[in-house]
């Protein structure tokens, strides 16, 4: 779906005027329900330009790379607190950034869609987003049911920070509870738990696309990649899994956003918000704090108070 | 021609692990992906493809090179690794991916050194492939003379025939096993079934340009813009190379234990910033654009020169499981554009 | 290239990823920052040693198990009976515990890799050799093997420049010295800056070339070097009329197998464990400047 | 299947290693005082000094549990004490959190533990110590994340796993 025109044409006078040079937002993609992440350099591109519950990217994962450009770019809920998160790391400059906002209803995974219908994921080649309705051939499926599973326990659908806000405010309540999951998984025995994470991570390629995708994920030097000292052997051995996704998810503890960005982009679908879920739940008991609210707050590994939690100390 | 009726496929599949190891497409780790079949019954052949090639069972993502044990509390009695012999059947691949073996043949088993490991695996393994009754969207074989049909690198071709599989022998070692399985020979019913199926699969194909001819035009291209274009949106990842029946580029690591070592290789993907860093900190592929240029010249410039063949068969596997949706045939598109450009 | 010696066991379809086991004879810093030594190893193996043959240029990976594999280029030379020979700065993993180890330890090796310095080419020409700093391991070898494979008349004259930053860091002292005292070989050894004691070249490398001026006549020059020595040197080659195919360097780039097959060290689409290391200026024109 | 130690079957003279990272300011001379002190404590810990307790990067702990650490002490100044002002501030924050995610994941409670030391008290180590040891006795040899304890595939097949 095209975007409103008074969205376009604010697009466009932000490239005219050089407020910014380049735009990121979503167009339509090879592959139907994903869209792909475009960059608009010129008024005429701006109508490639779609917003549809198809365009899951988070498109901030981008802006680190623009790191001294003027940028646009369009963010739904969840992906608005990235930004926030790259404000409070002080790693872009507001003034830099213009934002369109969307409110999302949940992004489309088509594995979901398809496991809904009873056929192969490649035979939805006709499939499109209506209405709220994820129609392919004579069927439909109803947006709610066609939805990531952390989308279905989404409770940001909109943008908090944005210049302009593309379309209506959704106003609806989680259909799961977005920690259910880290609860049941904190109820098991060590032992279970041992072989859930094993499990989990058993599917993980180490192709890191989590890393990619992750817009916090913006290290110059990601601790995989050292050579001196060189923690790391990308053997797939899950050994190497487990101490992939442990490190990567533990240096995102207080600083993950709950995107989703990771887990949407894992091309072999491991869960990895179970584990950064985890991070930012103990992070709000212990220190009170939501990462990708607050420009302004420190992020809690970066402070500290005199009475934090001191119960686990010998 | 013979024929299989689908109902026997199990003990087809029995009969073929009596005195051999069967890899086929099987549900592992809620995916299906080739391995080891136990069961004749987890044979699963209905399937467009899987996300994971099976290029694994010559090539794995992962392999011991060479052991070290301890000496003299040093690392240094290095012990070789027994190379992989068992008879294998490779049991239902898709024709894109029989012909990826041929390829990789020409980079792992010619040339000065030959890959031992590789060539143990391939020499004692029967590849059947599975004609492809249903291409999807994203597949592009045809570009590359080939279709969904193609027999190439394969021992023993199937094809889908309604209630029935017809089975023909390509190579003689593939008649060879056929000689000793008995078969039914297949009717004229099954042939034409098999025929119409064969069309309409064909049909499928979405229209794309020859790849032949393409070396030519990226030659011209090396300091071309369009390689900084094409990557913005590539997120470094590597999947595509991960999922790629081509692809061979690996890693060797030095893996240190308690006890002893292992010395392994394991994938590596050109799409890293550490596949090409020196250890003085210089890297000839400084940014992404460099290595998308490398990704294309090396599979449809430099392959060709070498060794006589693209290195991409057309699976379509890296615009599926690509995050971002790159997808490679609008990159040779716009090559194939940038050239006549060039021209005029 | 036809006098290039390829490992025989590989060609018998051995396996070519299984090094060699090698003792550590000799370990003698070359550089007064030590940060370059060179390693002088031996056979554990006495099948291997004789099988074992290669020409100057030609590297092989060296394996400290645990730590890894790094290629380098073979500072010795045939000629020189019952050692081979590397020198090896620290900077990475492989580099920085080879450099821990001591005189009895082993290590593992695999070669001889690559291609060689045309030797075939070389015959009855005038040879230029020009290295900087570091880069001077395969040019030793070069140089022992034209000197001492009894051959010496086969060739023309021997121009060697050589530069460092300090005369601390001019390696290979004591061969340096004894090629200063023959009539066959053209020595001019040069650092950047003057200091105590120096009575040789001051200057750059480039400079000094031009001062030496070797005839490009029916001449081949070798340049091995820091890649702004090679970028200065070659307008230099130029203007005293030497023509690309008259000049040899060797390429290093990032390297696992060592045999063409794992796919990073290439330039366009040759690869520098297989095509290289050694290229003539006329094929890298070909080439992309991917190293 | 076979793994690379035969830590499965627990010998009786099993010890464990307890690997400690010990601040320069404040635990690691309480250890020095409690050696001249002569105070006993169980042999099994291993010292790293560190300039704080700040300076223990999260991975530095993982990493000793894979290398085969069957427990991990880290130790630091008490609260307002800290040679740095504010280190052990930082450090507490961050094991607060690692402690619970190790647990989450699996990693049996008692192999990973903290404690602030000053340099007077050599005693308090012996006791912080004894305790940390006898906790890794009881849980027995660590297995998780240990990469010794790994399974060895014998053939790889497909995509690497152990068939």
């Amino acid at each position: 779906m095209t975007l409103p025109s008074a969205v376009r044409e604010q697009i466009i006078e932000w490239l005219k005027n050089g407020e910014i040079e380049v735009f990121i937002g979503w167009e339509a993609g090879p592959v139907p329900l994903q869209a792909t992440p475009v960059f608009v350099r010129t008024p005429e591109e701006v109508d490639r330009l779609i917003w549809d519950p198809t365009c899951e990217n988070n498109l901030v994962a981008f802006l680190p790379r623009y790191r001294g450009k003027k940028v646009g770019i369009m963010v739904k809920g969840c992906d608005s607190r990235a930004i926030i998160g790259l404000l409070a790391e002080a790693q872009f400059p507001r003034e830099n950034l213009r934002i369109v906002g969307v409110s999302c209803p949940g992004v489309v995974d088509p594995k979901v869609v398809a496991e809904q219908l009873g056929v192969p994921v490649e035979d939805l080649e006709d499939a499109s987003v209506r209405d709220g309705q994820v129609l392919v051939g004579d069927q439909g499926v109803p947006l709610e049911a066609s939805c990531y599973a952390l989308c279905r326990a989404c409770d940001r659908h909109n943008p908090i920070i944005a210049d302009v806000q593309a379309n209506e405010e959704i106003n609806s309540e989680p259909v799961d509870d977005p920690l259910g999951p880290v609860r049941e998984m904190e109820a098991l025995s060590d032992d279970e738990c041992w072989a859930r994470f094993a499990e989990e991570v058993s599917r993980c390629n180490l192709c890191f696309a989590c890393r990619n995708a992750c817009p916090l994920c913006y290290c110059n030097v990601c601790f995989v990649d050292r050579t001196q000292p060189r923690w790391f052997n990308q053997t797939t051995r899950l050994e190497d899994r487990q101490f992939y996704q442990l490190m990567r998810t533990f240096h995102l503890a207080g600083r993950c956003v709950g995107c989703g960005a990771c887990t949407r982009a894992c091309p072999q679908g491991v869960n990895i918000r179970l584990f950064l879920d985890k991070l930012r739940a103990d992070v709000q008991e212990l220190f009170a704090y939501e990462a990708g609210v607050d420009p302004e707050a420190k992020p809690p590994l970066r402070t500290y108070r005199q009475d934090d939690y001191n119960g686990f100390i010998l | 021609m013979l024929m299989l009726p689908k109902s026997e496929l199990s003990a087809f599949v029995a009969e073929l692990m009596a005195d051999r190891r069967v890899i086929a497409p099987v549900e592992r780790d809620t995916e299906l992906r080739f391995d080891v079949v136990e069961d004749p019954e987890q044979v699963n052949l209905a399937y467009r493809n899987t996300g994971k090639t099976p290029k694994a069972v010559f090539f794995p993502q992962v392999e011991t090179l060479i052991r070290f044990a301890r000496e003299r509390d040093r690392f240094d009695r290095i012990e070789a690794v027994p190379l992989d012999t068992t008879p294998t059947v490779l049991l239902g691949v898709r024709p894109c991916d029989a012909r990826s073996f041929l390829f990789l043949d020409r980079i792992f088993a010619q040339g000065r050194y030959l890959d031992p490991y590789y060539l143990a695996r391939r020499q004692h393994t029967m590849v059947v492939s599975l004609a492809c009754d249903h291409p999807r969207q994203t597949c592009f074989c045809h570009a590359f003379e080939s279709g969904p049909y193609d027999r190439a690198g394969a021992d023993i071709l199937m094809r889908e025939a309604g209630d029935a599989y017809l089975v023909e022998a390509i190579t003689e070692r593939g008649a060879e096993l056929l000689d000793g399985m008995s078969l039914a020979t297949a009717d004229a019913g099954h042939l034409a079934r098999a025929k119409e199926i064969e069309e309409n699969a064909v049909s499928r194909l979405q229209p794309m340009a020859p790849i032949a001819g393409i070396e030519s035009a990226l030659a011209e291209l090396f300091d071309s813009g369009l390689w900084a274009e094409v990557s913005e949106k590539c997120l470094a990842c590597g999947t595509c190379t991960y999922v790629c029946p081509a692809c061979h580029c690996f890693n060797i690591e030095d893996k240190l234990y308690a006890r002893d070592g292992e010395r392994v290789r394991a994938w590596d993907s050109c799409m890293y910033p550490t596949f090409t860093l020196h250890a003085s900190g210089h890297n000839p592929r400084p940014d992404q654009a460099a290595r998308w240029r490398q990704r294309m010249m090396h599979k449809f410039e430099y392959l060709p020169r070498n060794v006589d063949a693209y290195g991409c068969v057309g699976c379509g596997r890296c615009i599926l499981s690509c995050p971002v949706r790159l997808d490679i045939r609008q990159v040779i598109a716009r090559v194939q554009a940038e050239a006549c450009k060039v021209k005029a | 290239m036809s006098e290039t010696h390829v490992c025989t066991c590989s060609a018998q379809g051995a396996n070519p990823y299984v090094p060699m086991s090698m003792v550590i004879e000799r370990i003698v810093d070359e550089t007064d920052d030590r940060t370059i030594k060179s390693f002088d190893l031996v056979f554990a193996d006495e099948e291997e040693a004789r099988q074992f043959q290669y020409t100057p240029g030609q590297f092989c990976e060296l394996s400290i198990f645990g730590q890894g594999e790094a290629p380098f280029g073979i500072a010795s030379s045939p000629t020189e009976e019952g050692f081979v020979r590397f020198t090896v700065k620290k900077a990475g993993v492989v580099t920085s515990k080879l450099h821990s180890l001591k005189p009895g330890d082993r290590i593992g090796m695999r070669g001889p890799l690559g291609n060689c310095f045309p030797l075939e080419l070389m015959r009855g020409k005038d040879i230029v050799v020009i290295g900087g700093g570091f880069a001077f391991t395969t040019l030793r070898s070069l140089i022992v093997y034209l000197l001492e494979s009894g051959e010496r008349d086969a060739y023309g004259k021997i121009i060697v420049v050589y530069g460092a930053r300090t005369p601390g860091l001019l390696m290979y002292q004591k061969d340096l010295e004894a090629w200063e005292t023959r009539d066959d070989i053209e020595m001019w050894q040069t650092i950047d800056i003057q200091a105590p004691g120096w009575t040789r070249k001051v200057g750059f490398v480039p400079a000094v070339v031009g001062e030496v001026k070797p005839s490009a006549h029916n001449a081949i020059a070798v340049i091995c070097g820091p890649p702004v020595m090679i970028r200065f040197t070659l307008p230099v080659m130029t203007e005293l009329g030497f023509g690309k195919d008259q000049i040899y360097t060797s390429l290093e780039n990032r390297m696992k197998c060592g045999i063409g097959k794992c796919g990073r060290c290439n330039v366009g689409n040759k690869y520098v464990c297989l095509d290289g290391p050694v290229f003539s200026m006329a094929e890298l024109d070909e080439l992309p400047p991917e190293y | 299947m076979s793994e690379r130690t035969t830590t499965s079957s627990e010998p009786q003279d099993w010890e464990p290693k307890v690997l400690a990272f010990l601040c320069n300011w404040c635990s690691y001379a309480g250890a020095d005082l409690a050696g001249t002190s002569r105070m006993q404590y169980p042999p099994n810990v291993r010292i790293i000094r560190v300039p704080c307790s700040g300076r223990v990067n999260p991975i530095f702990i993982v990493e000793a549990l894979r290398q085969g650490a069957d427990g991990v002490l880290v130790s630091g100044c008490h609260p307002g004490d800290c040679h740095y002002l504010s280190g052990n501030y930082y450090a507490r924050r961050r094991f607060a959190l690692l402690q619970r995610y190790l647990e989450y994941l699996g990693v049996e409670k008692g192999r990973v533990q903290f404690s602030w030391v000053s340099a007077s008290e050599g005693a308090r180590f012996a006791e912080v110590v004894t305790k940390v040891v006898s906790d890794v006795k009881a849980l027995g040899p660590s297995r998780r994340l240990n990469i010794n304890a790994m399974p060895v595939p014998a053939v790889e097949v497909a995509d690497g796993r152990p068939a």
